[in-house]
């Protein structure tokens, strides 16, 4: 048991991904790309929902910014992935830094309000703005970044242009997932599990709410723009419903799905909820409806979540074991 | 007591807010007509065993009998309905509705008991109800709360009255007038199970005693006992 | 080491702390003691800054701390404990105690170091003068009632506090669990010389240990002095030992 | 400066705008002071009202007095499907954390806003004006439909019915004193779980008529929803959630803004909205007229 425990699962996990593009098909590959950005975009989720306990209905905002930084800095001013990239989780920072300063100033329940209020604006303007985002047209044929150097390396060379931008997604989710990682494992994160589960005694051990609240929203959204700017360039265009209540609802039913009360249960939730996607839409065009559905199931029965689940599973094996 | 089955019969009640369990099995009789009182210091269980009888906080284990019949873990209102009313001990006046709303709300039909209770009655009781009708209940003096949050619950005639320290926070003279009125109550007829740390406020109106101690029943009898021995009153209740 | 000046506070016309004025020495163990309802747990919340007065003034070592944010009020040597118990109920034992070490220390806002070790050696100490290191790995929601209002003044005490506010430290305890408690609390407030200012119902635990006594009855100050001067009060006995002779 | 007709006419548009506004935030602000629920689907039920009304005058075509019929059922069917809601699901996530009734109500978003396609397609449906008052009439310069002249006239009076039936009526002091204290008010006698299920009837009700009553100035299409709910959250950010006047002001507010607000930025006028939201959120994070949240 505490041999398994002690592997390394993250680096595991990141080589076992690395080897998709390998296994030959193009459908994985793109799967596996949806997967890995989508799951950086809950797990940035889950800094606010599973760590400060606060519920944001907006998420896709900052994952849009990004992805419309991203977009509009590569395709339009020609600029290079090593900056567009970056600039993504900057600018979806700095949106999250003005929008979380009023959201942090009110209670859980508005504070669910205001950002789904704001998300929409931030909607409203990406689909109306003609001139800058493309409107309802969106903004198609993002390029992909320049990864000509790959076709040097080994192994990867033969791989396709997606093989390798999935390569690349690989590595910088792994990368955020590192960084949010020492986050949540840092005294800051620490702090913040204090004002999840109690506000007013956080602030009396000294500690300023409002400000940490501030902080992880900005952080949060940071990560989520970073997922949005890889977005962007693996869905080969940029478009208005990256930022639509939808798509805030989706990450929130994936860390949910998965587990908030754990660091990869978001990713899991992300993916199994993707590979869902997969299957379902093949049958039917009413997604929504069915994740809704799930939803309503999770909530009567398995508040916890897939990893909350299996974890209280493997508890009772084990209780039974030493029984 | 005399041979008559009591009204309220609580066997052996466990209750607990959530982890942290609070009454080991308490069990109380009242009798038709009586005043019985829970004596006992904070936090020994005076409250969670009023609210476990009310169904506001069920027990985890034993039984409530109201006549006869259980009503264990019953919704709070049929509690009431089945001619139980509650006076909490912090009061809990719907602030933004007045005097009279908050008597209003609380009307039910008339039963058995000591009955007829009309917001004229409740004012008769209580005069300085009866001048404050139109103010809301959040702008009255504590002891005017503590009036109209018996009479609220006199408003649904209850034929037993749980009166959860009543006197607390009051001062004395309202204190006085407040036991004359339960007196005027009990006079009538109304069967009441009273909690209270005052000792002299309880034993002026108490028939029978009760002293809780963590969470348990440490002594049980007449309130003439109590009355009369200063030495086992200072052991129980160590003042 | 705490003044209190004329502290007034009124909640939708009723006025619940009337005008309070009360100090506290350095060194000295105080109680305020009241019935229910008598304006204890306001007053405390006025001192701590959770709410704000509509008159008077609070100091704390002379400096004027009124209408400061309780954040505020924390990190200039105030501590309190909660009259219902106040932890992180989700965190561990020994992390509830870590996480007010990282904030008193000004640590909080360390995105980069690992939190697992840190102030390690502090918080086993503290709560092993608490009793409570054996159970430093359990989540604390599930200790028990006693267990829980020592760890919350084991929270208290990790912000190094000079004045600490203890609102009910005993209430909804055993008997063995109150004397516990009290016997932890005089012996640390002698060991890290602190201020101590509690509220208390339990007359046993208030006569015991305070060296003055505060009573407090529908929001005024009806009687102060020390124990036995209280004690011997034929108001307070009126008022709140609910006997008269 | 523009014409002062001009200015005339779009104060009237943001009125008539603010009373549809009103009905949907004043339901999802009564639902919220007493249930302490945040309903997300307050806006589906909305949507709901709109394509029921547009079935049942489809149903009855020929038949003039259609539109009141299909007014009055699309509020009642959709009372109906409220009730359904909290009876069945939402009353048994009441005890639960704050986040699992989000969260539920969220998800009735997903599956009615689907469902709506499914029964009435993804195509805008419209309903035309119900014959009696399908006319205008001109004042100052201004040409008024006689159908918005109603709607101005019925939102007040809904809003002055709705306050009479809270202050004067033994329901209405059941209702605000369930909002206050709802554990005595059990302990008094009163069947608060079938108040709450009544109060959530009646607020699905005020949506469902919204909804029905927009359909003659609005197309009906599917995100109707949405773009709904996330201004009845304005609303009620600006006004006060819980305050049933500060809603009343909050909707005349909004609906001002967004209308006068097109003349300085004709293409964000929703960044007018938001300006005054940040403002509000600045000076009083509990709205105009609302109160703290105790804590």
């Amino acid at each position: 048991m505490s041999a398994l425990r002690r592997l390394p699962w993250g680096l595991l996990g990141v080589l076992a991904a690395l080897s998709v593009p390998l296994l030959g098909s193009r459908f994985y590959t793109f799967v596996a790309t949806d997967v890995a950005i989508m799951a950086l975009f809950a797990v940035s989720l889950n800094l606010l929902l599973g760590y400060t306990g606060l519920v944001s209905f907006g998420h896709a905002a900052y994952f849009g910014v990004g992805a419309y930084t991203t977009g509009l800095l590569m395709k339009m001013a020609g600029v290079g992935f090593t900056l567009a990239f970056p600039a993504a989780g900057l600018l979806a920072g700095l949106f999250a830094l003005v929008f979380g300063f009023f959201c942090v100033r009110v209670t859980k329940i508005y504070f669910a309000m205001l950002t789904l209020a704001f998300a929409q604006i931030v909607w409203a303007i990406c689909f109306k703005w003609n001139d800058v985002t493309g409107g309802d047209q969106g903004m198609p044929e993002i390029p992909y970044p320049d990864l000509a150097w790959m076709e040097r390396l080994p192994l990867v060379g033969d791989l396709q242009t997606s093989d390798h931008f999935y390569l690349l997604t690989v590595v910088l989710v792994g990368v955020c997932f590192w960084l949010l990682r020492r986050i949540v494992g840092s005294p800051f994160g620490r702090i913040l599990t204090t004002i999840r589960e109690n506000p007013e005694r956080a602030e009396f051990i000294g500690v300023h709410v409002g400000r940490w609240e501030l902080i992880a929203f900005v952080l949060s959204g940071a990560f989520a723009g970073l997922a949005g700017g890889l977005f962007g360039i693996f869905n080969r265009g940029v478009f208005a419903d990256f930022v639509y209540w939808t798509k805030s609802s989706e990450v929130l039913i994936m860390a949910i799905l998965g587990g908030m009360g754990y660091f990869y249960g978001p990713a899991v939730g992300a993916l199994v909820l993707l590979v869902l996607n997969q299957q379902i839409t093949s049958y039917t065009e009413y997604w929504p409806l069915v994740l809704g559905s799930i939803l309503i199931v999770l909530l009567f029965a398995f508040p916890g979540g897939i990893v909350g689940a299996l974890d209280a599973g493997r508890r009772r094996l084990a209780r039974l074991r030493r029984a | 007591m005399s041979g008559a089955a009591p009204v309220l019969e609580v066997r052996d009640v466990h209750t607990a807010y959530g982890l942290s369990r609070v009454l080991f099995g308490v069990s109380i009789e009242v009798h038709a007509g009586e005043c019985v009182c829970l004596l006992g210091r904070n936090g020994v269980g005076k409250t969670t065993t009023m609210r476990s009888i009310m169904g506001l906080t069920p027990p985890s284990a034993g039984r409530v009998l109201w006549k006869g019949s259980d009503i264990t873990g019953w919704a709070p209102y049929r509690v009431a309905r089945a001619g139980l009313g509650f006076v909490p001990e912090d009061r809990r006046i719907f602030a933004d509705l007045t005097v009279w709303e908050n008597l209003d709300v609380a009307v039910r039909a008339a039963r058995g008991g000591a009955g007829g209770f009309s917001i004229e009655r409740v004012f008769d009781l209580f005069p300085k109800l009866g001048e404050l009708t139109g103010r809301q209940g959040g702008f009255l003096s504590g002891g005017e709360q503590q009036m109209l949050t018996i009479g609220r619950t006199l408003m649904g005639n209850p034929e037993l009255l749980l009166l959860d320290e009543p006197s607390e926070g009051l001062a004395p003279i309202v204190v006085d007038h407040l036991r004359d009125q339960i007196a005027r109550l009990k006079g009538d007829g109304l069967t009441i199970l009273l909690a209270e740390q005052n000792v002299e406020f309880s034993l002026a109106l108490a028939d029978r005693v009760y002293v809780l101690e963590k969470g348990a029943i440490r002594f049980s009898g007449p309130a003439a006992r109590l009355r009369a021995d200063e030495a086992l009153r200072h052991e129980l209740l160590a003042l | 080491m705490l003044e209190v000046r004329g502290v007034q506070k009124a909640f939708d016309g009723f006025q619940a702390v009337a005008g309070v004025s009360l100090s506290v020495a350095r060194g000295e163990i105080a109680a305020i003691i009241g019935p229910n309802g008598a304006g204890k747990t306001t007053l405390f919340n006025l001192v701590t800054g959770h709410i704000r007065p509509d008159a008077g003034s609070v100091l704390l070592e002379g400096r004027n701390i009124t209408g400061l944010p309780p954040h505020q009020v924390c990190r200039r040597g105030m501590g309190r404990s909660f009259q219902r118990t106040n932890i992180f109920p989700r965190l561990s034992v020994f992390q509830n105690v870590q996480a007010a070490f990282i904030s008193h220390r000004g640590r909080g806002l360390d995105l980069l170091s690992r939190v697992d070790r840190l102030y390690r050696d502090e918080t086993d100490a503290l709560l092993a003068s608490l009793g409570l290191l054996e159970r430093a790995g359990e989540m604390s929601g599930f200790l028990s009632h006693g267990a829980q209002k020592q760890l919350e003044l084991g929270i208290a005490l990790a912000s190094e506090p000079k004045l600490l506010l203890l609102d009910e430290p005993t209430a909804g305890m055993s008997a063995a669990e109150t004397h516990e408690t009290i016997r932890l609390i005089s012996r640390l407030a002698r060991e890290r010389d602190l201020t101590l200012l509690f509220t208390e119902h339990d007359m046993d635990v208030v006569f015991s240990i305070a060296q003055r006594i505060t009573v407090l009855h529908q929001g005024h100050v009806i009687a102060e002095g020390a124990p036995a001067e209280v004690r011997s009060d034929p108001e307070v006995r009126r008022v709140y030992l609910g006997e008269r002779r | 400066m523009p014409a002062p007709s001009f200015l005339f006419a779009q104060a009237l548009s943001g009125l008539t705008a603010a009373m549809f506004l009103f009905l949907v935030a004043s339901g999802l602000s009564l639902i919220f002071g007493v249930l302490r629920v945040l309903n997300f689907a307050h806006g589906s039920f909305y949507m709901v009202g709109a394509y029921l009304a547009w079935q049942i005058v489809h149903w009855f075509g020929r038949d003039p007095a259609s539109f009141w019929w299909a007014a009055v059922g699309a509020a009642v069917g959709v009372a109906l499907l409220g009730g359904v809601v909290e009876r069945v699901l939402l009353r048994h996530l009441y005890g639960k954390e704050e986040l699992y009734q989000l969260l539920f109500t969220y998800a009735l978003v997903l599956i009615l806003s689907d469902a709506a396609k499914v029964l009435w397609g993804t195509g805008q449906l419209s309903v035309s004006r119900p014959p009696g008052i399908a006319g205008a009439f001109r004042f100052l310069d201004t040409t008024i439909p006689y159908y918005n002249l109603f709607i101005l006239l019925l939102g007040p009076a809904i809003a002055l019915g709705f306050w009479l039936m809270l202050g004067r009526t033994r329901t209405g002091r059941f209702i605000r004193a369930a909002a206050l204290d709802r554990e005595m008010l059990g302990a008094l006698g009163v069947n608060v779980s079938r108040l709450y299920t009544g109060v959530f009837v009646l607020g699905s009700f005020l949506a469902g008529l919204g909804g029905a009553l927009v359909t003659p100035v609005k197309a009906i299409v599917p995100g109707m929803d949405v773009e709904i709910i996330v201004e009845a959250f304005i609303v009620v950010v600006i006004g006060g959630l819980g305050s049933f006047w500060g809603t009343f002001l909050g909707a005349v507010i909004y609906g001002q803004v967004l209308s006068f607000g097109i003349l300085v930025f004709p293409r964000f006028s929703i960044f007018s909205v938001f300006a005054l939201m940040a403002v509000v959120l600045i000076i009083r994070p509990w709205g105009l007229l609302g109160r703290p949240l105790k804590t």
